[in-house]
C-alpha cells in the first residue's frame, strides 16, 4: 500500500487544481471558505454513493438502482419521522440505512446466487423502487414541515466549519480506505474482479464477495437517501432520478475500471469532486445552465481516454531488451 | 358514472396535483353523475403523458383535463381526442391553443407576473438586485410568467430593483437549492429571489435558511402554503402568491362539465366556475380563474392545513 | 520407510463426458519427491486440483498424517499443510507482487487489518529465497512471464506447507532459474517436507525426483523408485507403446519454398524470425513455454503487430495486416488456447467449422446450410470428430474433439501454409495419435506446415527441420537426423550457450 | 502393458446433421415464453378492458412504442456482440434538432428523414470511433456522449422549441401510414397501421434475415459468444463494432424523426429516459448481456409484450409508477425462473 495517489489519480488531482484556480480568477467568490464548504456539502452524497458504486464495480458488477434505492430509502425515513416524530433521530437514520441495506441484499442475493446480470438485476430493481415510492407514501410527499425539526437540522450542523453531511463523507470515505486496503475483505474484491479463477484458487469466495458488495452499495444508498431528503427537506418518487449514471460517471472519471479488479478510494473521490465542481461553478460562473450537461459529458469522455491506456492488457515482454527498457 | 372526466397531470406524488385532485373530486361530487379519472405517467416528459392520454381516448371518456408536460409536443394528440369527440381543457400548464378548446389559467399571465414583482418590490423596498429561480427552461407557463415579470420590471418604480439573472432549477430540489447558492455567490448583494415554481421557491428559501441568509436575502414567487410555512416563519419569505389549487381543480372541472353540457366556448363566452362564480372565454380559449391569493405570517399557518 | 504424510485412495474424478482419474492412489513420503508423469490429459493437474480443494473427487479418499480430510476450498488444503504452484498462471495483474503471494492469507495485525509491512517483508525474504530480484510492491503486470512464474513459486512457499506441489513448475523457467527451484527442492527435502513435482521433462525428473507416478487416460499405470526405471521404461509406461511408433513419420516429397519470412520483428515480442518453408515440409518450432513462438507465428497471422520484416508466399509479397488476409492468402494458424481463441463453445461444430470463410457457403444473399453440412461432414468424418449429430454445441464435447473441430475449422480454408500451435495440449492420447497422423497426412497431401510444440518427442518424431526459439529470437535450427534430445533442449534453455 | 495403437477408421460413429426435434427444448425456447406471455397479456386486458381489443386503440398503442422499438433492433445487435448504447436518446434529441433547424430553412419531409439519420449517422460514428480506436467499454463511452449529445442540443437550442414543420411531415408521424379497409367480412380486414409501426416490422424482418441468414449475422454472433476467437478466425471484429454503433445512430436518427414528426415539436428533453427502455425491450427479448444470444423475434415479441402492457395498464388507469414497478418485476422474473429452474434440476458435479 504505497502512496495515497498513482500517477493517473495525480494527474487528475492537478487538472482539478489548476481547473479550481482558473475558477477562483475569474470569481472569487469561488474561492471563499464559505463557497468552498458549501461545494463540500452539496458533493458529499455524490462522494459516497460513488465509492460504494466503485465496490460494487471491482466485482465487475454494476448497480443502476442506486438512486432509486436512495429515493425510497429516503422516503421511508421520512415517513418514519412523519409518523413517529418522537422516536430518536438515531433510529430514523438507522430506518434508511436499514431500509437501503435490505435494497441492496435484495440486488446481492440474486445476482450472486442466481448469477442474473447485474445490469438486468439493477435496470429492474430501478424501477421497483421508484414505484415502491408512490405506493407506500400513497402518492403523497413529505413536506419540510412534516419532518420532524431535529430529522432535517442535522445536515444543517455545522462542526469546526464544515457541515455533518461531510465530516460523514468524511469518516465513510475514510472506513472505505480502510476497509478496501486493510481489510482480507476488502482485498478480495480486488482479486474476485480483477480474476475470479485466481480468487477461486485462493480460496476466495465470489459470491460471498459480490453479496457484500451489492450490500454495502445497498445501505450507503440508504444513508445518502436520509441526507438528501433531510437537507432538501422534502421526499416523493421523482428525487434523484437519473443519479444513478452521475454515480457511475463520477466513478469512470476516478479511473474505476468497468472491467473490474481496478479503482482507488482517492481516485474515486476526485472523481466525484470533478462532477461536484462542475454541477457547483457553473452557477457561480453565471455560465448559462444548459452548458452544464455538455461540460461534464465533455469531461467524462476525456477522463475516459486518458484512462484508456491503463485498461489495455500489458505486454508480456519476451524480448530481454524489452523488459530491461520497461524495468525502472 | 354516466360521465367520466381524466385529469392528468404532470406527475404523481406531488401535493400540489393531489390538492387540484381532491378539487376535482369535490366538483364531481357537487354535480353529481360524474367520474374523475385522476393519473399521470412515470415520468413527467411529453411522451409518456401523450401515451397515458391515448389510454384516456381509447377509454372514450368524455372529458380530459391536462396539465402539459409540453405546450406544442401534446397539440396533436389533444388534437386527436378532440377529433373522437372528447372535450380537452389545459389548466396549471397550457397546452398550445390548437390542441384544446379552453386554457383556465389561475390567473390571468400578467397579473402572475406583476403580482410577483410587487411581492419582491415590497418586501425589499424597491431597492437592491433580484434573480429569478424558474423551472425547467422547456416550461412554457413558467416562460411566460417570466414574459410577463419583465413587462412589470419595465415600470419606473422598479428602477433599482434591476433584475441580475435568470436560474433554471429544473423543478428538482437538488438543483434548485445549487442555483440558489450559486446566485446568492455570483451576485454578492442580491437582495430579493423570484421563484415561480412550487419546487425552485421551497428549495430556494430552505437555502437561504440553511446558508444563513435570512434578512439578507428574501425569496418570494409562487409556492404551497404547507411547504412554506416554515421558511415563512423562519423569514426567508416575506410573503409568496398562489392559487388554491383545491379551488382550482374544482373550477377546471365545473368549467369541463359546463363544456361537456355543450357550452359555446367562442370568445367573450361565459362558462361557469360553481360556487366560484364565472369566468370569460378570452382570446385563443384562454380563461381565468382569479387573482392569486398573497400569503405572509398572518395567514400561511391556517391555509398549510389545507394544501 | 518414514509413515507417509499425504495418501491418496482409490481417487476418481469425472467431468461431464471425461473421465479425468480413476481410481487413482499414491502417497507422499516425508523428505522425498514424488513425481507425476503423464501425457497432456492423463490427469496431472487434476489430482493437484482435487489435493488444494479446487475440485471434489468423485470418490475417493484423502489422508494427511493418517487422518480423513476432505478440502472444500484451497483455505482448507493450506490448513492441511498443502500447498501448490499450478500448471496455468492465475494471478492478479492490476495487485502487486506481495499481494499476489498472499492473496487469501494475508499476515494480518491488530484488529485483524493486513498488515502491509509485515506482508511485504515477509513477501521479500520469500523472493530472496528463491533468488528472485523482485520488488514485493511492483504491480504484477510489469512482470515477464518468468517472473510470474516465480511469483507463484513463492505463492506456494509462502504457505510454509508440510506438502508442496509443483505442476509444470519449470515450463516459463530457463536453465539458471530451474537451477534456483531445484535447490529450493532439496531445500524443501532437507526439511523434511513432501514435495509432488509434475513435468513432462525427463532429465529434471530423473534430477531430483525420488518415486514416480505414471497415469495414463487419468488411470495409474505403474510407480515406484525412479532410480528403478530408465526413460524408455517411463515414456513406454506413459504412452502405451514403444517410444519409436508413436509418431508414424511418412517420408514426404519435399517440394520448393511456399512461405518464406524474413526478419519478421515486434517492438516487444520477438526479434528477426527467419525461415524458407517448403511444400510438404514440417517445421518445428520449439522452445520453452514464453520463448515467444505463439507470438511471432502470431504475427505472420496478422494479429500482434508487427514492426519489421517481410512475408512471401509462393513468390508473392503478402502485406497482412489482419487475420483475413492471411487467410485469403492461404496461411492457417491454429492457435494454441482452444478455449480462449480457437473453440466458440458456444456454438454448434458447423458454426465453428464454417466460421473462417463463410463467404464459401453463401448461395445468393444468404448461407446455405445445406452446403455448411456438406463441408462440415466432409471434414468431421475425415478428422473422426466424436459428436451426437453436427449442430451439437462445442462445449458438450471432450477437448480433443473440440481440438479437432478446430482444425477442421482451419482445413475448411483450404490453406496452402498451416500453423499449428500446441495442437496437442492438453487432449487425450487417443486424439493424440490421431492428430499427429493428421499432421503427417497433411504434408503428405502438399501442406506446408508449422508446428510450434513443447513437447520434444513430438517435435523430433514428426519434424522435418526444428528452430529453436528463446526469449523472442530464433536461436538455433537442426536438421532430421542431425539432431539429439539433449542440443535441442540445450538451445532452448540456453544450457548451452553457457556450457560452451 | 497394453500395446493399442488407437487410430481411429473413417466411418467410425454414425454423426446426425440435425439433433432429433424434442418437444421439450422447443418449449423451452425464450420466445416461446414470451409468446405464452403475450397471449396472456391480450387475453388478460380483454377480459378486464372493453376498449382494448379495437384495432383503433391498439393501432394508436402502437405510436407509442415504435420509435423505441426500432431503435431496440440496433441495440439488440450492440448487445449481442457485448456492447450497449446508452447514448441512443441523446442522439434522438440532437437528431430532433437537426430536423427543427432543417424544417426552418425548407426542407421536405424526405430532407427532414435524411437529416435526423445523417446527424445519427455522425454521432454513432463518433461511438464507434471511441469504443473502437481506444479499445473503450462502450458503456463507459456512451455515459459520456450521452451528456455530450443531449448537452449539445441544450446549448444550441436552450430553452427553445422547435415547432415549424411541413404539413407532409407531420401526416407521417401522427396518422395511420395504412388505412383501415373493410372487405365486408367481418372478421377480413385491413387495420390501420402508422408509419412507426410499419418501419419496425419492416425492419425487423430486414435484421430477422441479416443476423439469422447471412455471414455477417454468422459473424456477429460469433464475435459476441467469444471476440477473441472471432478475430483468429480472421472476421474484422472493430470494423463491425463500429458498424453497429453506426446502425444504432442512425436508427436513433430515423426514430428521432418520427417522434419529431409525431410530437409536431421537439425541445431539448425530448426523449428523455428513454435509453433504459430500449435496453430493456431488448433484454427481456431474450438478448443476453453477456453476449452470443440472442433473437430479433425474441426482441420483436418483447417489444410488443411491454408495449400492450403498458397500454392495457393504462386503459385500467393504473398510475405510471406502478405500470414500470411491474416491468421491472417481469423482466427480473422472466430473467430468473429459468435459472431457478435449472438449478433445482441438475445438480452440478464438482
Ligand atoms: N474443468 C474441466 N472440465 C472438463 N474436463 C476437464 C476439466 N479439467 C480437466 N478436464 C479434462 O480432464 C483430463 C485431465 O486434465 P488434466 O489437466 O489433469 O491433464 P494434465 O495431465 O494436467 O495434462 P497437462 O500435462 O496438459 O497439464 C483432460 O482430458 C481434460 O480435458
Ligand atoms: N502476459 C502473461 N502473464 C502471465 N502469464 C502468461 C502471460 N501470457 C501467457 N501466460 C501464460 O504462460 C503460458 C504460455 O504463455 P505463452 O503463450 O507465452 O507461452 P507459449 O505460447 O507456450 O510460448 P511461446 O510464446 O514460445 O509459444 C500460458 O499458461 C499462459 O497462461
Ligand atoms: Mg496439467
Ligand atoms: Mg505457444
Amino acid at each position: 500500500m504505497k502512496g495515497l495517489f498513482n500517477y493517473r489519480e495525480l494527474i487528475l488531482a492537478s487538472i482539478l487544481l489548476v481547473g479550481i484556480a482558473a475558477i477562483g480568477a475569474y470569481q472569487p467568490a469561488f474561492l471563499r471558505w464559505g463557497n468552498i464548504s458549501d461545494m463540500l456539502t452539496e458533493t458529499s452524497v455524490l462522494f459516497m454513493m460513488a465509492l460504494a458504486q466503485m465496490v460494487v464495480i471491482l466485482t465487475r458488477g454494476i448497480d443502476l438502482s442506486v438512486a432509486a434505492n436512495l429515493a425510497l430509502s429516503g422516503m421511508l425515513a421520512a415517513l418514519v419521522s412523519q409518523y413517529y416524530p418522537e422516536i430518536p433521530l438515531v433510529l430514523m437514520i438507522l430506518t434508511g440505512v436499514v431500509c437501503g441495506l435490505i435494497l441492496g441484499l435484495f440486488n446481492g442475493l440474486l445476482i450472486a446466487f442466481l448469477g442474473i446480470p447485474p445490469i438486468v438485476m439493477t435496470l429492474g430493481t430501478l424501477a421497483i423502487f421508484r414505484g415502491l415510492i408512490i405506493i407506500i407514501a400513497g402518492g403523497d410527499q413529505v413536506n419540510a414541515s412534516e419532518m420532524g425539526a431535529a430529522f432535517q437540522a442535522f445536515p444543517k450542523q455545522i462542526f469546526l466549519g464544515l457541515a455533518s453531511p461531510v465530516w460523514i463523507a468524511i469518516a465513510v470515505s475514510l472506513l472505505f480506505w480502510i476497509f478496501l486496503n486493510y481489510t482480507r475483505a476488502g482485498r478480495g474484491l480486488y482479486a474476485v474482479g480483477g480474476n475470479p479463477v485466481a480468487a477461486r484458487y485462493c480460496g476466495i469466495d465470489q459470491r460471498r464477495q459480490e453479496l457484500l458488495a451489492y450490500v454495502i452499495s445497498g445501505a450507503v444508498a440508504g444513508l445518502c437517501g436520509y441526507l438528501w431528503v433531510a437537507r432538501y427537506g422534502v421526499a416523493y418518487s421523482e428525487i434523484a432520478s437519473g443519479y444513478e449514471l452521475t454515480v457511475i460517471a463520477a466513478c469512470v472519471i476516478g479511473g474505476v475500471s468497468i472491467g473490474g479488479g481496478v479503482g482507488s478510494v482517492a481516485g474515486t473521490l476526485l472523481g466525484a469532486l470533478f462532477l461536484g465542481i462542475v454541477m457547483t461553478a457553473l452557477p457561480v460562473l453565471q455560465i448559462s445552465p444548459f452548458w452544464q450537461m455538455a461540460i461534464s459529458g465533455a469531461v467524462i469522455l476525456a477522463a475516459v481516454v486518458i484512462n484508456a491506456r491503463a485498461e489495455r492488457r500489458p505486454d508480456k515482454l519476451i524480448l530481454p531488451e524489452a523488459r530491461r527498457l520497461r524495468r525502472v | 358514472a354516466d360521465k367520466r372526466i381524466a385529469m392528468i397531470v404532470k406527475n404523481l406524488g406531488n401535493s400540489y396535483f393531489d390538492a387540484c385532485a381532491n378539487g376535482a373530486k369535490e366538483a364531481a361530487k357537487e354535480l353529481g353523475g360524474i367520474e374523475i379519472i385522476y393519473t399521470a405517467s412515470a415520468k413527467p416528459t411529453a411522451e409518456e403523458q401523450i401515451a397515458v392520454i391515448d389510454a384516456q381516448i381509447a377509454q372514450k371518456v368524455d372529458g380530459i383535463i391536462v396539465s402539459a408536460n409540453d405546450a406544442d409536443a401534446l397539440v396533436p394528440v389533444g388534437k386527436k381526442a378532440m377529433e373522437r369527440g372528447i372535450k380537452v381543457i389545459s389548466f396549471d400548464s397550457a397546452i398550445a391553443p390548437a390542441g384544446r378548446i379552453v386554457h383556465l389559467s389561475a390567473s390571468s399571465t400578467p397579473l402572475i407576473g406583476a403580482k410577483q414583482v410587487q411581492m419582491i418590490a415590497k418586501t425589499l423596498g424597491g431597492k437592491g438586485e433580484v434573480a429569478i429561480l424558474s423551472a425547467a427552461s422547456t416550461m412554457t407557463n413558467q416562460n411566460s410568467w417570466i414574459e410577463a415579470m419583465k413587462e412589470e420590471w419595465k415600470k419606473p418604480e422598479y428602477k433599482d430593483m434591476p433584475l441580475v439573472a435568470t436560474v433554471y432549477g429544473d423543478d428538482q430540489d437538488d438543483k434548485s437549492y445549487r442555483e440558489m447558492q450559486g446566485l446568492v455567490k455570483a451576485h454578492p448583494n442580491l437582495k430579493g429571489v423570484i421563484s415561480p415554481t412550487t419546487i425552485g421557491i421551497r428549495s430556494g428559501a430552505k437555502a437561504i435558511v440553511d446558508g444563513g441568509l435570512t434578512g439578507k436575502v428574501f425569496i418570494t414567487g409562487l409556492g404551497l402554503p404547507s411547504e412554506m410555512k416554515d421558511y415563512v416563519l423562519a423569514g426567508a419569505c416575506d410573503s409568496f402568491a398562489i392559487w388554491n389549487p383545491v379551488e382550482y381543480g374544482y373550477s377546471s372541472t365545473m368549467i369541463m362539465a359546463d363544456i361537456l353540457s355543450g357550452k359555446d366556448t367562442a370568445e367573450g363566452a361565459k362558462l361557469s366556475m360553481g360556487k366560484k362564480g364565472e369566468t370569460t372565454v378570452g382570446k385563443d380559449g384562454e380563461a381565468v380563474m382569479g387573482e392569486p391569493f398573497e400569503f405572509n405570517k398572518t395567514n400561511v399557518e391556517e391555509f398549510a392545513k389545507i394544501f | 520407510m518414514s509413515q507417509p504424510i499425504l495418501t491418496l485412495s482409490g481417487l476418481s474424478k469425472s467431468f461431464p463426458g471425461v473421465r479425468a482419474l480413476h481410481d487413482v492412489s499414491l502417497s507422499l513420503r516425508p523428505g522425498s519427491v514424488t513425481a507425476i508423469l503423464g501425457e497432456n490429459g492423463a490427469g496431472k493437474s487434476t489430482i493437484v486440483k482435487v489435493l488444494t480443494g479446487i475440485y471434489r473427487p468423485s470418490d475417493g479418499e484423502i489422508r494427511v498424517r493418517g487422518e480423513l480430510k476432505s478440502f472444500s476450498s484451497p483455505r482448507d488444503a493450506w490448513a492441511a499443510g498443502i500447498a501448490a504452484i499450478h500448471q496455468e498462471t492465475v494471478m492478479f495483474d492490476e495487485l502487486s507482487v506481495a499481494e499476489n503471494i498472499f492473496m487469501g492469507h494475508m499476515p494480518t495485525g491488530p484488529a485483524r487489518f493486513v498488515d502491509w509491512s509485515e506482508m511485504h517483508a515477509r513477501a521479500a525474504a520469500l523472493l530472496k529465497r528463491i533468488d528472485a530480484a523482485i520488488p514485493p510492491e511492483f504491480k504484477l503486470k510489469r512482470l515477464s512471464v518468468a517472473q510470474k512464474h516465480l511469483v507463484e513459486i513463492a505463492r506456494a512457499l509462502s504457505h510454509e506447507a508440510q506438502v508442496v506441489i509443483m505442476d509444470e513448475p519449470t515450463a516459463a523457467l530457463s536453465a539458471n532459474e530451474i537451477d534456483d527451484l531445484f535447490r529450493i527442492v532439496a531445500q524443501l527435502k532437507a526439511e523434511g517436507r513432501a514435495v509432488l513435482f509434475i513435468s513432462h521433462k525427463f532429465d529434471e525428473i530423473f534430477r531430483i525426483a525420488d518415486d514416480f507416478v505414471c497415469l495414463r487416460d487419468g488411470e495409474k499405470v505403474g510407480e515406484g523408485a525412479i532410480a528403478s526405471v530408465t526413460e524408455p521404461q517411463l515414456v513406454r509406461m506413459m504412452v502405451g507403446r514403444p517410444v519409436d511408433q508413436v509418431f508414424p513419420k511418412r517420408d514426404v516429397a519435399i517440394g520448393d519454398v511456399v512461405l518464406s519470412v524474413a526478419g519478421l520483428s515486434n517492438a516487444t515480442e520477438y526479434a528477426d524470425v527467419s525461415f524458407d518453408l517448403r511444400k510438404g515440409e514440417i517445421l518445428g518450432l520449439y522452445g520453452l513455454v514464453g520463448a515467444g513462438r505463439t507470438e511471432a507465428m502470431q504475427g505472420l497471422f496478422g494479429i500482434t503487430p508487427k514492426t519489421r520484416g517481410t512475408v512471401t508466399l509462393e513468390g508473392r509479397r503478402l502485406s497482412i495486416g489482419a487475420p483475413s488476409d492471411a487467410i485469403t492468402a492461404g496461411i492457417s494458424y491454429v492457435p494454441e488456447d482452444r478455449q480462449e481463441q480457437g473453440a466458440i463453445v458456444s456454438l454448434g461444430i458447423r458454426e465453428n467449422v464454417t466460421l473462417a470463410n463463410l463467404s464459401k457457403y453463401i448461395r445468393g444473399l444468404f448461407l446455405s446450410r445445406t452446403s455448411e453440412q456438406a463441408e462440415t461432414r466432409r471434414l468431421g468424418k475425415r478428422l473422426a470428430v466424436k459428436a451426437a449429430n453436427w449442430e451439437q454445441k462445442l462445449a458438450e464435447l471432450s477437448g480433443g474433439n473440440q481440438q479437432k473441430v478446430v482444425i477442421a475449422k482451419w482445413l475448411a480454408t483450404r490453406p496452402k501454409v498451416i500453423v499449428l500451435d500446441e495442437p496437442t495440449k492438453g487432449i487425450d492420447v487417443g486424439s493424440k495419435a490421431a492428430v499427429h497422423d493428421f499432421i503427417g497426412e497433411l504434408a503428405s497431401e502438399g501442406l506446408a506446415v508449422v508446428l510450434i510444440t513443447s513437447e520434444l518427442p513430438e517435435v523430433m518424431g514428426l519434424a522435418d527441420r526444428v528452430l529453436v526459439m528463446k526469449e523472442g529470437r530464433v536461436v538455433d535450427a537442426f536438421k532430421r537426423g542431425q539432431w539429439s534430445a539433449e542440443a535441442i533442449v540445450g538451445a532452448a534453455t540456453g544450457a548451452a550457450k553457457e556450457a560452451a | 502393458m497394453n500395446m493399442d495403437t488407437p487410430v481411429p477408421p473413417v466411418d467410425r460413429y454414425i454423426v446426425l446433421d440435425a439433433p432429433p426435434r424434442r418437444l421439450r427444448d422447443v418449449l423451452l425456447r425464450w420466445e416461446v415464453i414470451l409468446v405464452i406471455l403475450l397471449v396472456a397479456t391480450i387475453v388478460v386486458n380483454t377480459i378486464v378492458s372493453p376498449y382494448f381489443l379495437d384495432v383503433f386503440n391498439l393501432a394508436d398503442a402502437t405510436f407509442n412504442f415504435s420509435e423505441k422499438a426500432i431503435i431496440a433492433l440496433a441495440m439488440a445487435l450492440l448487445i449481442l456482440v457485448r456492447e450497449i448504447d446508452l447514448s441512443v436518446a441523446a442522439i434522438v434529441a440532437l437528431a430532433a434538432m437537426g430536423i427543427g433547424y432543417a424544417a426552418e430553412a425548407g426542407f421536405g419531409p424526405v430532407g427532414l428523414f435524411a437529416t435526423g439519420i445523417g446527424i445519427g449517422l455522425l454521432c454513432g460514428a463518433f461511438n464507434g470511433m471511441l469504443v473502437t480506436w481506444f479499445s473503450l467499454p462502450s458503456i463507459v463511452v456512451t455515459i459520456g456522449t450521452m451528456s455530450l449529445f443531449r448537452g449539445i442540443t441544450q446549448v444550441i437550442l436552450g430553452d427553445q422549441a422547435k415547432t415549424k414543420y411541413p404539413q407532409e411531415f407531420l401526416d407521417l408521424g401522427q396518422s395511420y401510414f395504412i388505412k383501415m379497409k373493410e372487405t365486408g367480412i367481418s372478421w377480413l380486414f385491413v387495420p390501420p397501421v402508422p408509419l412507426s409501426f410499419l418501419i419496425f416490422l419492416v425492419l425487423a424482418v430486414l435484421f430477422g434475415l441479416v443476423l439469422h441468414k447471412t455471414a455477417v449475422g454468422r459473424q456477429l454472433f460469433a464475435i459476441g459468444s467469444n471476440p477473441v476467437a472471432a478475430r483468429f478466425s480472421g472476421i474484422p471484429v472493430d470494423k463491425l463494432r463500429f458498424l453497429l454503433f453506426v446502425v444504432s445512430g442512425m436508427l436513433s436518427g430515423l426514430a428521432g424523426a418520427l417522434l419529431t414528426a409525431r410530437l409536431g415539436s421537439m425541445r431539448s428533453n425530448i426523449g428523455v429516459g428513454w435509453e433504459l427502455d430500449i435496453v430493456t425491450m431488448v433484454i427481456l427479448g431474450g438478448v443476453s448481456i453477456a453476449g452470443g444470444v440472442g433473437s430479433i423475434l425474441g426482441v420483436v415479441l418483447a417489444v410488443l409484450v411491454l408495449g400492450l402492457v403498458t397500454f392495457g395498464m393504462s386503459l385500467n388507469n393504473i398510475p405510471g409508477q406502478v405500470v414500470s414497478v411491474y416491468i421491472g418485476a417481469l423482466l427480473i422474473a422472466v430473467i430468473a425462473i429459468p435459472r431457478i429452474l435449472d438449478k433445482v434440476r441438475v445438480r452440478p458435479i464438482r
